[in-house]
């Protein structure tokens, strides 16, 4: 593996390949974690584009950079090189406009389930008012957890915590989501429904979301476009386009084309698991 | 013996329920016996206290017993001494609060943001805390004057130090993940101060709070040793001036009281702070 | 920051021409200071035109404040004009109020100690081997030509009276009228040791400073000629004397005041007038015989001359 | 401007690089400085001190001049003066520490685990903190005699509190998923303290362990202000009482430097123990 | 829905229906949550029994109270009423020969990774042997952490972080492993792997397993039989035996016999969904 054919690899996308103004361009970004005794290379060099409304998903093996990616791209760690476009102004520092879903649940110990979801209004409006209230009220009965609002993080199963996150990012009302697994510890039934319940609101509030999942069902059910990155220092290896129509379905999972591009999915990622 | 017999046998006498419950009502027992103990301990208190001046025979200005204070505490109740001095006592515990701990949040967030300054300015603290406050009673007394200030002032020294200490270790304990919430969300400093990391320390903060409010009855004390004419320190003095020894526990009791007072505040507004933790 | 004692009943408002003093005594607030507060009760220091403060606080930190003129006038005793001079403070000694040096050894009484030779050998309490209570020890103990490894000394803090009556020590120094009288008071004599026995060394009095006797000179003679005056009455009226001091520190009164008047009588002999001596003079051979004795004991290690030490011109009329 | 130009223009000038290396920089800057402000700051202090001494005219008496007293200084080190006082007070620092932070480990464990036993205990602990020394210090010669029990008695109940309260707090702060990650594994109780309490509770506890360091210092030097002959705080108060001031400030320095020793071994140990926060 | 028809439904599985001696019994076993403002009631009424060597995996809604299930079969909680059976033991603290993997990745911070693989034998023997270290950087290298051993928990990515969870619990040597989601946070093809060294190590050292997964793919394909839990309150309303072969390969995955089984546990699962 030699680092020239890498760098062939991030030159895609290419800076003008997008069909309008791109939202999100990731520009030749890469990053090591030098404060431990040896230092980690997490990501080589990794470059993509988001169009506004897009829904992207990203898979690869664990340790691979995914959580590291988003992180640069939401402003929270700079990267070595490289750098990072949102809505044509670079990234220095985390945008109001963009929401995030960490990795694990980090919901305040201290605020009921309520409190933590009214959290990003309490820090963009300064105060919380009662529509505010009824909205989150809203929001938490939409993911399942109605009459659970007066309740403390630690009384609710991990199911029920990551819920409450999904309610307390969406009630941020950002134009570009950063999804670190959001639905990695939901059951497929709760998953599915949450997966229609991102879809509507998508639709209804023209989201553009950058998600990375585990499950390559999900990642083909949800996007318009599915990136696969390699083993640790993480680099894109592949992209695949879903053209499966808008709105989706469940039924559409029983589909051929769904099922023909879960396999190609499927095959990218065996190939870099075989690469090494 | 097979499985199924040792089944019905355990069956018979429920023991999962009967473990469980002793749990339950020892819980119980703990909790009000605990309101059942503080008199006992208390009564349990005067009478050895009793008792030690009956046997060991102790002359009054060594210790006078019991009913003896009561009486003199009552009577100074009775003709105001003790509100008088309490109070100046209390100004200058509070307003030394006031200052110490104003200042001891503010110095404490700060390094425990920044590593690198607590390394520089902790030698410094350290000795402000280490000099004995009688060494510099002349200094703070030509420099302040001999009246509330001093006092305030030496208060105010001796509470800083504890609440620095635990700000700072508190906002050391802060979840990482939590600030990269705050930041994601855009929070201003004063937002993440005011939304994580003040509720995220407060566990910590109280323990120091609660160190502060004792020492702050103790620094009262020491300035009030070092040149006063009213407080409950003073009043020590001068029982012992007029050889008032039974004065002089009523003072000392006075002020073991003030820092109960004070003591017992910091744990209500604690235990209502941190009632989440009590959740679940 | 010091609140002025002023006499009940008299305001000062209506007096605009009392020139304001602050006096630093040190202890507490005490029937010792009689004369002070019969001097403020009857008007014989507004009488003088002064209008008194009386501050309280710490000796040693008094004569640091005389010593650079940011007060001027203290009480104190001689032996701390001594050290303080040799370590240049430009303080001088203007009237003794005491007569006696006031410090004793005192014991039980079974313990049969009744004069120096007997503490040969002997646990003796004392607060710390400094100041007051260091001087009398090391005097007596130089009368019966004892040193200090002669005897086992016990540094006990301001514990005297307990350690003595508890039998932790044999003897304890303290003032003649704190640790016997709080003994009498519980009904244990004692027998005292007391230094002026063997050594007259200049006791409490009236501390100034050269700038201050230079500049304002009446002011001293005003303050002295008061004091002197406050102090005569105090002796030849001890009865009214105590129920004005009472006035100023009702704590000794009521239960304690059986106590505090046997401190009060106790203390009146220290303050007796000696036959053939002019009051509030004290004598050259004396500050001599002190600073001798201080150089002997190591407090100081310069020769200090006598006659800087004190100046009687303000007591003679 | 289109967003192609946009990102033409500022490429240019790299200012991702930019702002990302001053960051690095001023943390090395600020590293280094720390280490370079130490000595400034201190001969800072020396000059202003000398200056004051010279401006204000104070004689030595008042405030000697920095160079009076390091002569002194010099003076008693040779003359071993200050090494027979100071080690006195170390070793009643020392034990004092032994007696107060082993009882304050034990019970601050416990009041950790039982939230009724604080309740109960803290009116009595609350006491004994705030009780003057001074009031009761006929009793403790009474009872333990003038010499160094004493000393170490005040030392080890003044140093008590703080550890007591820290490791309580430090207790309650254990993250309940590591319990029942022990609990799971039958990790005795023992087990349980030194391979989860224990390190979960440190960070904590060495906030208090850095307090009771320095409160040892007050301690035995407010032990040996009330009756000792040997000791920093008995130099002290010789000092005073001869009118020496130049010996006093040494004495009060011998001090400083002990409380920075101490505290400097604790931040140490703190350091070595939390190397892990380093990390990451 | 009314009671008489759960009660029926948790008689199964009969107590006498097991092949030889369960190695476990959960009988009855209720439990609500009390110390909130209103009590919530997490399990109903549950009864099951696992034989020795047997895989069980546990399917169900997010909230069901399969957590709590498992905390109460290890031990950790007391159950409000009915009891477990553990060996022909009850159960009534944790018992030295099970091993638990917890829904949250519960790494102790202070120690590296190495050290926190070695925390069961720490605590069970008291010291660490060499040969402990050896095994244990065996286990990591299983669980593909070569060369990670000595970084600390704060410098793993999730994944990363959930199988040096993994490692500890295999190098604990239970005889029942207790495993709520262990591979939740793990990418298709690592879980795979995870997957089947999980069932080597069954087979090799007769390891009981009872496992919550919400892959309902993964349940099929690792066990004997599959249990599906009710909404909250959770008390199991079917069971599926599985009647794969073993040893199990990834290429049974795409048989008819796994579709089939696939299937059947949507349509349990949806069933349930559909109940409420
Ligand atoms: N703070 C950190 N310090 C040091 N190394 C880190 C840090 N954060 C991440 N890493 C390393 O960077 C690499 C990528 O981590 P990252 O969390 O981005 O992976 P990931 O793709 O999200 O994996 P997963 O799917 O398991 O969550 C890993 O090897 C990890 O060890
Ligand atoms: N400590 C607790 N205090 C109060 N309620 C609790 C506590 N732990 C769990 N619960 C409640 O019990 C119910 C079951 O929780 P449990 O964690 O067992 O669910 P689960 O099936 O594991 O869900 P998930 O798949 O989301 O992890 C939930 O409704 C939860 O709110
Ligand atoms: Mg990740
Ligand atoms: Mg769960």
């Amino acid at each position: 593996m030699n680092s020239s054919s890498n760098e062939r690899a991030v030159e895609w996308p290419p800076p003008s390949s997008g069909v309008g103004q791109p939202l999100l361009v990731v520009d030749g970004v890469g990053k090591s974690f030098t404060e431990g005794p040896t230092p980690i290379r997490a990501l080589q060099t990794v470059s993509l584009q988001v169009q506004p409304g897009e829904i992207v998903c990203l898979l690869g093996p664990s340790g691979s950079g995914k959580s590291t990616l988003l992180r640069i791209v939401g402003g929270l760690i700079r990267p070595d090189r490289g750098r990072v476009w949102f809505d044509g102004q670079p990234v220095q520092e985390p945008h109001p406009s963009m929401g995030f879903i960490f990795q694990s649940t980090n919901l305040m110990p201290w605020r009921t389930v309520l409190d933590n979801v009214l959290l990003p209004v309490e820090v963009q409006k300064g105060r919380v008012e009662a529509r505010d209230r009824e909205q989150a009220q809203e929001l938490l009965a939409l993911v399942g957890l109605d009459g659970f609002s007066h309740l403390y993080p630690r009384q609710l199963s991990g199911g029920m915590a990551q819920r409450v996150v999904l309610a307390r990012t969406l009630l941020h009302g950002a134009r570009l989501l950063l999804m670190d697994e959001p639905f990695g510890a939901l059951d497929a039934l709760t998953r599915e429904r949450m997966n229609l319940e991102l879809l509507r609101i998508h639709r209804l509030q023209a989201k553009t979301i950058l998600m990375v999942t585990h499950s390559i069902a999900e990642a083909v059910f949800l996007a318009d476009r599915v990136l696969v990155m390699s083993e640790r220092p993480g680099r894109i290896v592949a992209q695949l386009p879903v053209d499966l129509p808008r709105p989706r379905t469940i039924d559409m999972m029983a589909g051929e084309a769904f099922g023909r591009l879960t396999l190609q999915v499927r095959r990218y990622i065996g190939e870099v698991g075989e690469l090494d | 013996m097979t499985f199924e017999a040792k089944v019905k046998t355990q069956t018979d006498r429920p023991r999962g329920e009967g473990t469980s419950a002793p749990g339950h009502s020892a819980g119980w027992l703990l909790q009000h016996l605990e309101y059942l103990l503080v008199p006992v301990v208390l009564g349990l208190g005067l009478f050895v206290w009793d008792r030690l001046v009956v046997w060991q025979g102790y002359p009054p200005f060594i210790l006078p017993a019991p009913a003896v204070v009561f009486r003199k505490f009552l009577l100074t109740l009775q003709d105001g001494t003790l509100v008088r001095h309490g109070l100046v006592t209390l100004l200058e515990v509070l307003l030394g609060l006031a200052l110490g701990l104003s200042l001891a949040f503010v110095l404490g967030y700060w390094l425990g943001k920044h590593r690198g300054a607590e390394r520089l300015l902790s030698p410094y603290i350290v000795a402000s805390q280490s000099v004995p406050i009688v060494a510099i009673a002349p200094l703070l007394v030509i420099w302040f004057g001999s009246g509330l200030l001093s006092k305030v002032l030496v208060c105010g020294l001796i509470t800083f130090f504890p609440t620095l200490v635990s700000t700072m270790v508190g906002i050391r304990n802060v979840d990482r993940d939590l600030y990269d919430l705050m930041r994601s969300l855009r929070a201003s400093r004063w937002q993440i101060f005011r939304l994580l990391e003040l509720p995220a320390a407060l566990p910590i903060i109280f323990g120091g709070l609660k160190l502060s409010v004792i020492l702050a009855v103790v620094g009262a004390v020491v300035g009030e040793f070092s040149g006063a004419d009213v407080g409950l320190g003073f009043l020590i003095n001068l029982a012992r001036g007029v050889l008032d020894t039974p004065l002089m526990f009523v003072a000392v009791i006075a002020l073991i009281l003030l820092a109960q007072l004070l003591y017992l505040g910091v744990s209500l507004l604690e235990s209502y702070c941190l009632r989440w933790q009590r959740a679940a | 920051g010091c609140s002025p004692i002023t006499p009940p009943g008299q305001g000062t408002g209506d007096v605009p021409a009392l020139t304001p003093v602050t006096l630093g005594v040190g202890f507490i607030p005490n029937v010792q200071f009689a004369p002070f507060y019969v001097g403020i009760d009857q008007g014989f220091f507004a009488a003088e035109g002064l209008a008194i403060n009386l501050d309280y606080g710490f000796e040693n930190d008094y004569l640091k404040l005389v010593g650079t003129n940011q007060l001027q006038f203290m009480v104190g005793s001689g032996d701390q004009v001594v050290l303080g001079r040799a370590q240049g403070l430009p303080v001088r000694y203007i009237m003794a109020w005491y007569t006696r040096y006031p410090v004793v050894i005192f014991a039980k009484k079974d313990a049969g100690i009744v004069q120096p030779a007997d503490l040969a050998g002997k646990r003796i309490g004392i607060p710390g081997p400094f100041g007051a209570s260091y001087v009398a020890l090391r005097g007596i103990l130089e009368a019966a030509g004892l040193e200090e490894q002669d005897v086992h000394l016990e540094s006990i803090g301001f514990t005297q009276a307990a350690a003595v009556s508890e039998g932790l020590v044999d003897a304890a120094v303290d003032y003649g009228v704190n640790g016997p009288v709080i003994l009498a008071q519980a009904g244990i004599e004692t027998t005292q040791i007391a230094l002026d026995d063997y050594l007259q060394i200049p006791s409490n009095g009236l501390i100034s400073n050269d700038q201050t006797l230079e500049q304002h000179p009446e002011l001293a003679r005003r303050l002295v000629r008061a004091t002197l005056r406050s102090i005569q009455y105090t002796l030849e009226h001890p009865d009214e004397a105590f129920e004005i001091a009472l006035k100023f520190v009702p704590e000794a009164g009521g239960e304690n005041r059986a106590a505090n008047r046997a401190v009060f009588d106790a203390v009146l002999a220290y303050w007796q007038r000696r036959p053939g001596t002019q009051p509030g003079a004290t004598r050259l051979e004396d500050w001599q015989a002190a600073v001798a004795f201080m150089q002997r004991i190591g407090l100081v290690d310069s020769p200090v001359p006598a006659e800087e030490l004190f100046t009687n011109e303000f007591v003679v009329e």
